[in-house]
């Protein structure tokens, strides 16, 4: 288990993110793709957060809008007490220092010109960490913690497989010293065998480093293993959040027990019930009215047309800090609605 | 769509003003007084100034400039210093002739081009392909004189076949229009190659394969409609180029086009019919890329206008 | 006859710059060429139908509406001078029967009286006037203003007959009627021209339209750029042309224009550059029309810069051309070397003046003299002809046997024109042609201190005596005397050396053999009038 | 193994490409039988030749690769034998393939409609308008909302999944007798990839095909196939039906991956992990390709390859460990794994 | 115990300059593509007559000689001679310098301006994407001819002049293919991860994006040789540009204009010449495009 602590690290307030559609004669908006649309969560110093849900949900959009590599619409992002989309672009560049991210795909996320000490003696030199003499030594100590051998650090990507390639994105990230890791689907691209590798080594930098990860992920098996809690989100909208075993074993959005249901179990013996959803995901750019869930949800009613439902907690019937954004969590929960398939 | 033609319309305007100004003040800037040169040689100092005058040449830059502008916008493009015709007149019949010439022979380098560059590509470092290839190179580095004095030469001294010169009829056009598409095509050539091998290794084409295609229609089919897409893109700035390459080419065929007017009036500092064509071309070589991105879009449905 | 102020030497500007680089084109031997003549086929001959490729077209078919040889070379063909020239450059009458100078200061012309424009008005005394009066008019600031600024009034006394009344004594006054600026035209369409200018058109908007001469052919149709079309004027007072009609088409490549003669697409092509003269004679069906020029190419020297304002400098350089090389190496031999700067067909040439030979020793030890034996540094211009860069480039490998290092630059015509005008240049090349066959235009314009710069003196010849001779002769009367005023002149100029007299060119024409009747005058105008074709 | 009513056998496939660095052995040996109506699983990790299988089927190795050995008998044919022309006509008719990346596998230039009549003009000799009717029926029957519109749509108007049911619809069009889908939901949601799965078993069913089915998900396989290969670096390790390879693997690269799986049904501290790498193709260990990385390698596996060798129920698996000459302890692999020893330095690098 | 230390020394140089490791990758990878290293030794062989080639002929390149006018190849004139008795063989030597300068700088100034414009246009996007490409615009659609004379006007027409001439002319076409690329590239996600490490804009375009695009670049540029030695004789007669006698490639295949059709060789020969050049470069462009392509390894 990780250490937890109280203080909040990371703070995300009403943050949204508009991409502007161009048109019209002068190229005016006409337009938005809102891919992020008014969403809080906070993070405490030391743990793991997931924020899981489909493909164009706006999981890798709330990463980007928090490192400010895309300037969010509106919102705030205080990071370590500070009000990091209030910062100058210039500060901002010293402030990363402490916030890094490592990509989902192990080949796009490297450049293909450099050798790992380019990679890592790049990273330090922007930041500016530890004199220049001092690099070296602590270019081989990465490569080590990430499990890669000294023999290696003059090779170029390609050299390298998909999983040691992610290992040099991690030991990129950590070579400035971060407080707090994005992972944005960092371990989605690679083999399972890999895959297991990249997990506990995410997990053994946290336990020795105190790091605090913002894990994005779809594949809620990975999300299990590595989170302390969990944040669902649907369509830009977060649409459930709370502990890892609450949110595992007593989902309360639709959205959530769908998900958690459509995925395989390794077991041919296992027969388990699941929920096949109508439609496809709908469009960001115009989303449905209410609860964004409605036009797929089996449960959905007038109410969900209209009403935008808030995250909430019924104490009853949830944990503390495990919230839902569903008109209906008694009714599904006591078996008064059923299912519309 | 009529929105986006809107716009890119709206967007030439930016580029026909700096153009016409970078020319005006080009043409202000060079040596060379066009009141001298129209007055005569033996013109008096008097006689010069007077002709300066009705030239409007003693007027500030701006005021000229101001003045060209609101004329042009009126559809007045001035009279020509020469020969005092209307710059709309003269520039009037050679103008098509030049788009005439240059859309042959665009279209003959897209042919050609396109030919070489699939061949070379479905047959990637064979003897065949360095051939085209090398060939390829030759046609870029043929001065367009030279291949059309050849070709004069052979085609009509030698065999007899085509007329030397002259403009109107279907066989005075076939040399011209080889000796101007040549180099395009060299350059669609290896675009389209490269092109080509691009987008063969592509999943679709496995597709197409996977689907029983014949092998024909997976390269001309499949393959060749994709491979086009960055192809059209040269095929404008070739275009552009050749409406000004075709001077040399008008030359040698005497044709009477655009091109030979521009270069004479730049060398008889006649103001009016420089600033008139380049901002006819300017206005031409905007709407070809316009067409560029129109067929763009038609030939990937994905690519978004706005 | 027609004189004009021709591209092919004159500097006169702008369309010169074509008829420039042509005019010389190129140079070339064609000695080792095996003879490999073909056949010219004449499939597009038709024989009523002349057909002329040309390098450029007519600027302006206004006699007052331009001063170069494609633009004369057409209006020559519609409209009338009252004198013309023969094929020896002597004057003959034309609308004029008559003509003398009556006082020191009036000529006086007695006109043809069975004259009808191409629009059938009638001939007269007030046409004259008419012309003469618009090509004077600072409104119309006509290009040729210059050939009668000296003219006063034009009187008309009856109905055939007009005084010119000038200034000053004018000898050469009978060759400027010759010249085709003095062309005429009918009163009523200058008066049109002038009601159009009046609307707001340029001077020679309507003439350019309407040209109504006189002339043995008559206007049908110009296609600006590619061709002008001319038709026989069957109603013309002397005898008719031979053809009907008469193209002049635009064909700007030396070769192209070869082809065209071999295939018969054109009947008479010109220029020919000297280096395709063989091939057009070995070729049959085709053959060369030579004939000698009243052109000048020189080098001109910057006589107020250093090293170049010293006479024994300029001598030695003189000195140090073989001229005989240059018309080999350039003209395969188609020009005749010049002593001075008007050729033995020009009024006022003497042949007792001594020439500046070349003799290489004599040149270094004039530079030794002037205090330059280890020669200088300078630099020789030229426009983008061939002609001239090759000159330019057989001129410095010369001058470089006598340490004379000149690097050649080649400039954009237009401003080459204003860099030499305004002095900026050591040496530059260039051409004139005396069109009017008289020394005086010849002269007065390159040499005469009042016309430094761009009026044609490059040199900046500066030379009182000089200046009194050519003031005197333009104003005598008197042949004798000024034949003798001219030599003088002419031994001042060969003495002081403001310019190395290159050559004067022949003019190379191309001419299919059905072609009959065809001269072209040595001041590069075409006379077709009794050129016809073989069936 | 030998089943009467296998549709396809695969003997003995070898499948290089000869890169001017030498020969890449992609499938090196393979051998498996697909019954008629059944569904086989391919699984193994990335770069094990899975798809280079599958495409050798199909006859579509393009260069520098080459089909260098063994047979392929459909339907008691020898694929391999057939001319160019005689496989255009199996290929889209009696075998179908569905790719992996919906994203890129269809022509961004032609519409939907287009490229699934395509297979019909091709192959039933259809014309256009015919050809569009049945294509409209097929977007029907892999459950497009709005087939119609969807006919004239190009792919990148249709979401993922859609256009992943599109390539389902051209390649089921002419009723193949084998589907070879390869990793069709991999670069779909869960949420859609359980819709696909779903769609394509109930396909399969109703049109009485049988099914190759490539991927590297584990649990993709668990609720879908019949039977399951899994391969490593160009070979088959071992080959069982779906419910004893889960219950009881048998060879140690099986267990590793069925072991290296995160659950989401329950928590693990630590996930065990298989060390070392997937040898790379052009430098494969002469022995057992997985003894490098296998916790129970020990010299003889080092030295030599062994056979694919039959088990019960026709089930096969390619290890020492199942065999007579096994000089080592007796080991239940899938048990033991954990505690698994090395005799051999491994070579990670 | 000295051996030790060398190694030692070895491993250190190693480490302190990977980009030396890294060229010798590039060129271990060139080595083995025959046709770069055909047009890789040509472009040697070039470069090294254009220097030491003037010493080894006897004739002189400049030096007209009546008698010799106009003659066909021969053991005397390998390739003849022209209008002025020149040899042209030669002067094909002597240009050989001149050609390459003009040829190399103009494409690689106009090369590298187009470039920077292209990738700022593509990296920032929006108005400054805008303003750049319709500057460009411009550009392409003027008339080439007057930019040279208002160069001359100002500058003078000195041979630099001429390449500051060609390469204005060449910016846009980089401009154009640069941007393209750029925004491909700039939404890779390694782009991002250096941004997120702090990377400054700067460090981002020239030591991220600017190699990763070097593909369509390399191809331009080898074919654009060709044009802008073309170029240079098309500038030559408004005084731009090597004056003559200057043996200029394009120069002299210009002067062979007029004899063209009865004496082709005058301008067969430099013809060829330039043929050669563009056609070496192309295949060394081509090599080291495919060696720097990390797609295909090694
Ligand atoms: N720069 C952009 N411009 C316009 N739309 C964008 C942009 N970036 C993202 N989007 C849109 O925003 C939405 C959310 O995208 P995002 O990448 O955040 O999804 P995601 O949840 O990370 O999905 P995935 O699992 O596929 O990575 C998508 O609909 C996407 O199309
Ligand atoms: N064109 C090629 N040239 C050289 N080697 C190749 C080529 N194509 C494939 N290979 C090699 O063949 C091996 C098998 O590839 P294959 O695509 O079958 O793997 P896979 O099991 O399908 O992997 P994935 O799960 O990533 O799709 C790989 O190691 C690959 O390196
Ligand atoms: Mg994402
Ligand atoms: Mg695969
Ligand atoms: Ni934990």
């Amino acid at each position: 288990m990780t250490t937890t602590t109280d203080t909040e690290l990371l703070k995300v307030q009403n943050l949204k993110q508009y991409f502007p559609i161009k048109g019209g004669v002068f190229g005016r908006k006409v337009n938005d793709v809102k891919a992020v649309d008014d969403i809080s969560f906070e993070v405490k110093a030391g743990e793991t957060l997931s924020i899981v849900g489909e493909s164009g949900c706006g999981k890798s959009t709330t990463g980007r809008a928090i490192l400010r590599l895309d300037e969010p619409t509106a919102g705030q992002v205080e990071f370590g007490g500070k009000d990091l989309l209030a910062l100058s672009k210039k500060e901002m560049r010293k402030m990363r220092k402490n916030l890094q991210i490592i990509f989902q795909d192990p080949y796009a996320s490297i450049n293909p010109r450099q050798t790992v000490r380019q990679i890592l003696s790049e990273a330090m030199q922007i930041q500016d960490v530890l004199p220049k003499d001092k690099r070296e030594e602590r270019i081989k100590e990465l490569m080590k913690t990430v499990g890669l051998g000294e023999h290696q650090i003059d090779r170029f990507p390609h050299e390298f497989s998909g999983g040691q390639r992610q290992r040099i994105g991690i030991a990129r990230a950590l070579s400035v010293d971060p407080q707090m890791i994005i992972c944005d689907e960092s371990v989605s691209a690679l083999d399972v065998s890999i895959q297991a590798q990249v997990l506990n080594l995410l997990k053994k930098l946290q336990r020795e480093l105190d790091l605090t990860y913002l894990f994005i992920s779809h594949d809620l098996g990975v999300v299990r293993h590595i989170s302390d809690r969990v944040l669902v989100m649907y369509l830009g909208k977060i649409v459930e959040i709370a502990d890892k075993k609450s949110l595992f074993d007593n989902p309360k959005h639709p959205y959530t027990k769908t998900l958690l249901s459509a995925i395989p179990v390794p077991d041919p013996t296992v027969e388990k019930e699941q929920i096949i959803l109508k439609g496809d995901v709908p469009s960001p750019i115009d989303p449905p009215t209410g609860c964004r869930f409605h036009t797929r949800c089996p449960f959905a009613t007038d109410k969900c047309i209209q009403e935008t439902p808030e995250l909430r907690n019924n104490g009853d019937l949830m944990k503390d800090g495990h919230r839902a954004a569903c008109h209906y969590i008694e009714e599904i929960e006591s078996g008064e609605m059923q299912p519309n398939y | 769509m009529f929105i986006y033609t809107l716009k890119r319309l709206l967007q030439t305007i930016p580029v026909l003003i700096g153009v016409t100004l970078v020319v005006f003040l080009m043409m202000h800037l060079i040596p060379g007084d066009p009141a001298q040169i129209m007055a005569g040689e033996r013109a008096s100092e008097e006689q010069i100034e007077l002709t300066r005058d009705r030239l409007g040449l003693n007027d500030p830059l701006p005021v000229q400039y101001a003045t060209f502008v609101g004329n042009a916008i009126q559809g007045d493009l001035g009279n020509s210093i020469r020969n005092g015709r209307a710059v709309t007149t003269e520039i009037g019949t050679r103008f098509w002739v030049t788009v005439e010439l240059a859309f042959y022979s665009t279209l003959l380098s897209i042919f050609m081009g396109l030919m070489a560059g699939i061949i070379s590509a479905t047959r990637r470092n064979s003897p065949v392909d360095m051939f085209i290839m090398v060939f390829a190179l030759f046609g870029l580095s043929m001065p367009n004189f030279w291949l059309g004095l050849m070709l004069i030469q052979y085609f009509a001294l030698n065999i007899d076949w085509l007329p030397v010169s002259g403009w109107g009829s279907p066989q005075a056009l076939i040399l011209p229009v080889i000796t101007l598409g040549t180099a395009g095509a060299a350059i669609i050539a290896r675009m389209t190659r490269s092109s080509m091998l691009e987008v063969i290794h592509q999943d679709y084409i496995r597709t197409a394969r996977a689907k029983g295609v014949k092998e024909r229609y997976v390269i001309y089919k499949h393959a060749l409609r994709n491979a086009l897409i960055p192809v059209v893109t040269v095929v404008g700035l070739q275009f552009g180029a050749l409406l000004g390459g075709a001077v040399l080419t008008e030359t040698v065929f005497a044709i009477n086009g655009l091109g030979r007017l521009v270069v004479d009036a730049i060398g008889q500092r006649d103001f009016p019919i420089v600033q008139g064509s380049v901002l006819v071309l300017a206005l031409l070589f905007v709407l070809v890329n316009f067409l560029v991105d129109i067929s763009y879009r038609f030939l990937n449905k994905r690519i978004e206008l706005d | 006859s027609e004189p004009d102020n021709n591209g092919g030497g004159d500097n006169a500007p702008a369309n010169d710059n074509n008829a420039e680089v042509n005019d010389g084109n190129a140079d070339n031997t064609n000695t080792n060429n095996e003879g490999e003549g073909g056949e010219a086929s004449d499939e597009d001959a038709d024989p009523s139908n002349l057909v002329i490729a040309t390098l450029s077209d007519a600027n302006s078919l206004d006699p007052h509406g331009s001063n170069d040889v494609p633009s004369s070379a057409v209006q020559h063909n519609i409209f009338e001078t009252l004198i013309s020239q023969n094929e020896e450059a002597e004057l003959e009458p034309l609308l004029a029967t008559e003509w003398e100078a009556t006082e020191d200061n009036v000529w006086t012309v007695q006109l043809r009286e069975d004259v009808t424009f191409h629009d059938g008005s009638d001939f007269t005394a007030d046409d004259v006037k008419a012309t003469f009066d618009r090509v004077l008019d600072e409104d119309v600031a006509s290009e040729r203003a210059f050939l009668y600024e000296m003219v006063e009034e034009v009187v008309v006394v009856d109905d055939y007959t007009v005084e010119f009344h000038t200034e000053y004594p004018f000898a050469p006054f009978p060759s400027h009627l010759a010249h085709t600026g003095g062309s005429i035209m009918s009163a009523e369409v200058i008066e049109e021209d002038y009601a159009a200018m009046e609307d707001g058109g340029q001077p020679g908007d309507y003439l350019n339209e309407n040209p109504i001469g006189t002339s043995f052919f008559q206007f049908e149709e110009w296609s600006p750029g590619t061709e002008i079309v001319l038709s026989r004027n069957d109603d013309y007072w002397g005898d008719t042309a031979g053809v009907e009609q008469v193209t002049f088409r635009v064909s700007p490549e030396g070769l192209t224009r070869i082809g065209e003669l071999e295939t018969g697409a054109a009947d008479i092509i010109y220029p020919v550059s000297p280096s395709d003269t063989s091939r057009i004679e070995e070729t049959d069906g085709i053959h060369m029309y030579e004939q000698e020029s009243l052109s000048l190419a020189y080098i001109g020297f910057n006589m107020q810069k250093e090293p170049l304002d010293d006479q024994q400098v300029r001598q030695a350089l003189s000195m140090a051309i073989n001229k005989d090389d240059l018309i080999e190496g350039v003209y395969e031999g188609a020009a005749t070397p010049a002593v001075g700067p008007i050729g033995e067909q020009v009024f006022g040439f003497s042949d007792e003046i001594d020439a500046l030979d070349y003799d290489p020793e004599r040149a270094q030890e004039l530079l030794a003299e002037a205090g330059y034996e280890d020669g200088f540094d300078t630099t020789i211009w030229t426009n983008d002809s061939d002609e001239r860069i090759a000159v330019a480039e057989l001129v410095q490998a010369q001058l470089s046997v006598i340490g004379v290092n000149a690097e050649i630059e080649v400039l954009e015509w237009g401003a080459y024109l204003d860099n030499t005008a305004a002095g900026e240049h050591d040496m530059f090349i260039l051409g004139w042609v005396t069109v009017t066959a008289d020394a005086d235009y010849g002269m007065y314009a390159l040499f005469h201190s009042e016309q430094q710069g761009a009026a044609g003196n490059r040199s900046f010849m500066d030379n009182a005596e000089l200046d009194e001779i050519l003031d005197e002769a333009r104003r005598e009367p008197d042949e004798a005397t000024r034949e003798d005023l001219y030599e003088q002149a002419m031994e001042i100029l060969v003495e002081e050396a403001p310019m190395l007299y290159l050559y004067h060119t022949d003019y190379l024409v191309g001419v299919r053999d059905e072609v009959e009747g065809f001269w072209k005058h040595p001041n590069g105008i075409y006379q077709l009038r009794d050129v016809t074709i073989e069936q | 193994m030998d089943n009467t009513n296998t549709i396809i056998k695969v003997d003995n496939l070898q499948t290089s490409f000869f890169t001017h660095r030498g020969e890449v052995k992609a499938v090196d040996g393979v051998h498996f039988d697909v019954p008629a109506g059944k569904t086989l699983g391919i699984v193994g990790e990335s770069g094990s030749g899975k798809s280079i299988t599958s495409l050798s089927i199909m006859r579509l190795i393009e260069s520098p690769g080459r089909i260098k050995g063994g047979n392929i008998t459909f339907n008691g044919e020898d694929l391999l034998a057939k001319t160019e022309a005689e496989m255009r006509s199996i290929r889209g008719n009696k075998i179908s393939m569905i790719f992996q990346e919906p994203m890129t596998s269809l022509n961004p230039v032609y519409t939907i409609g287009d490229q699934i009549a395509e297979a019909y003009q091709i192959h039933q000799g259809l014309s256009k308008k015919e050809a569009l009717q049945k294509s409209l029926g097929m977007l029907e029957l892999v459950g497009i909302p709005s087939p119609k519109a969807r006919l004239k749509a190009y792919p990148h108007e249709l979401s993922g999944g859609m256009r992943q049911r599109a390539m389902i619809a051209i390649a089921l069009a002419c009723n193949p007798q084998l589907l070879i889908a390869d990793e069709p939901t991999t670069a779909l949601d869960v949420t859609i990839q359980a819709q696909i799965l779903r769609l394509i078993s109930g396909l399969q069913k109703e049109l009485g095909m049988s099914m190759l089915l490539i991927t590297h998900d584990l649990g993709v396989v668990a609720e879908t196939c019949d039977y399951v290969a899994v391969m490593y670096a160009g070979k088959i390790v071992e080959y069982a039906d779906v419910t004893t390879l889960f219950k009881q693997p048998k060879h140690p690269y099986t267990v590793g991956l069925l072991k290296s799986l995160p659950r989401h049904d329950i928590d693990q501290d630590e996930l065990q992990v298989i060390k070392g790498m997937v040898p790379s193709p052009d430098d494969l260990p002469e022995g057992c390709r997985f003894a490098p990385r296998c916790p129970f390698a020990r010299e003889m596996c080092v030295n030599s390859l062994p056979d694919l060798r039959d088990q019960e129920e026709g089930n096969q698996v390619r290890c020492w460990i199942h065999t007579d000459e096994w000089d080592g302890p007796e080991v239940n692999v899938k048990d033991d794994y954990d505690y698994g020893y090395r005799t051999v330095e491994g070579t990670e690098s | 115990m000295s051996e030790t230390t060398a190694n030692v020394s070895k491993e250190e140089k190693k480490r302190i300059n990977p980009q030396i490791e890294s060229l010798k990758n590039v060129w271990r990878k060139l080595k083995t593509n025959y046709l770069a290293m055909a047009g890789g030794i040509l472009i040697i062989l070039f470069i090294i007559t254009a220097i030491v080639g003037p010493w080894l002929t006897t004739l002189d390149p400049n030096m007209p000689n009546v008698q010799a006018r106009l003659q066909g190849p021969s053991s005397e004139f390998w390739f003849g001679t022209d209008h002025h008795g020149r040899d042209i063989f030669t002067r094909i030597v002597h240009g050989m310098s001149i050609t390459l300068y003009i040829g190399f700088f103009s494409v690689a100034i106009g090369m590298v301006l187009g470039v920077v414009l292209g990738i700022v246009a593509g990296y920032y996007g929006r108005r400054i994407d805008a303003v750049i490409m319709r500057i460009m615009d411009v550009l392409l659609a003027f008339p080439g001819i007057l930019l040279a004379l208002g160069i001359v006007a100002v500058l003078g027409g000195s041979i630099n002049n001429v390449i500051i001439a060609i390469s204005i002319f060449s910016i846009p076409v980089f401009a154009r293919i640069v941007r393209g690329s750029t925004l491909s590239v700039r939404k890779l996600e390694y782009v991002d991860a250096v941004r997120a490490l702090g990377a400054s804009d700067f460090r981002i375009i020239f030591l991220h994006i600017l190699p990763n695009i070097l593909s369509p670049i390399i191809v331009q540029a080898t074919l654009h040789i060709a044009t802008a030695v073309l170029t240079a004789t098309g500038l030559s007669f408004l005084g731009l540009g090597a004056q003559p006698p200057t043996p200029e490639w394009g120069a002299m295949l210009a002067s062979g204009r007029n004899y063209m059709w009865d004496h082709p060789h005058i301008a067969l020969f430099p013809g060829l010449a330039i043929v050669l050049v563009v056609l070496a470069f192309n295949l060394f462009g081509d090599g080291v495009r495919d060696t720097l392509d990390p797609k295909i390894k090694s």
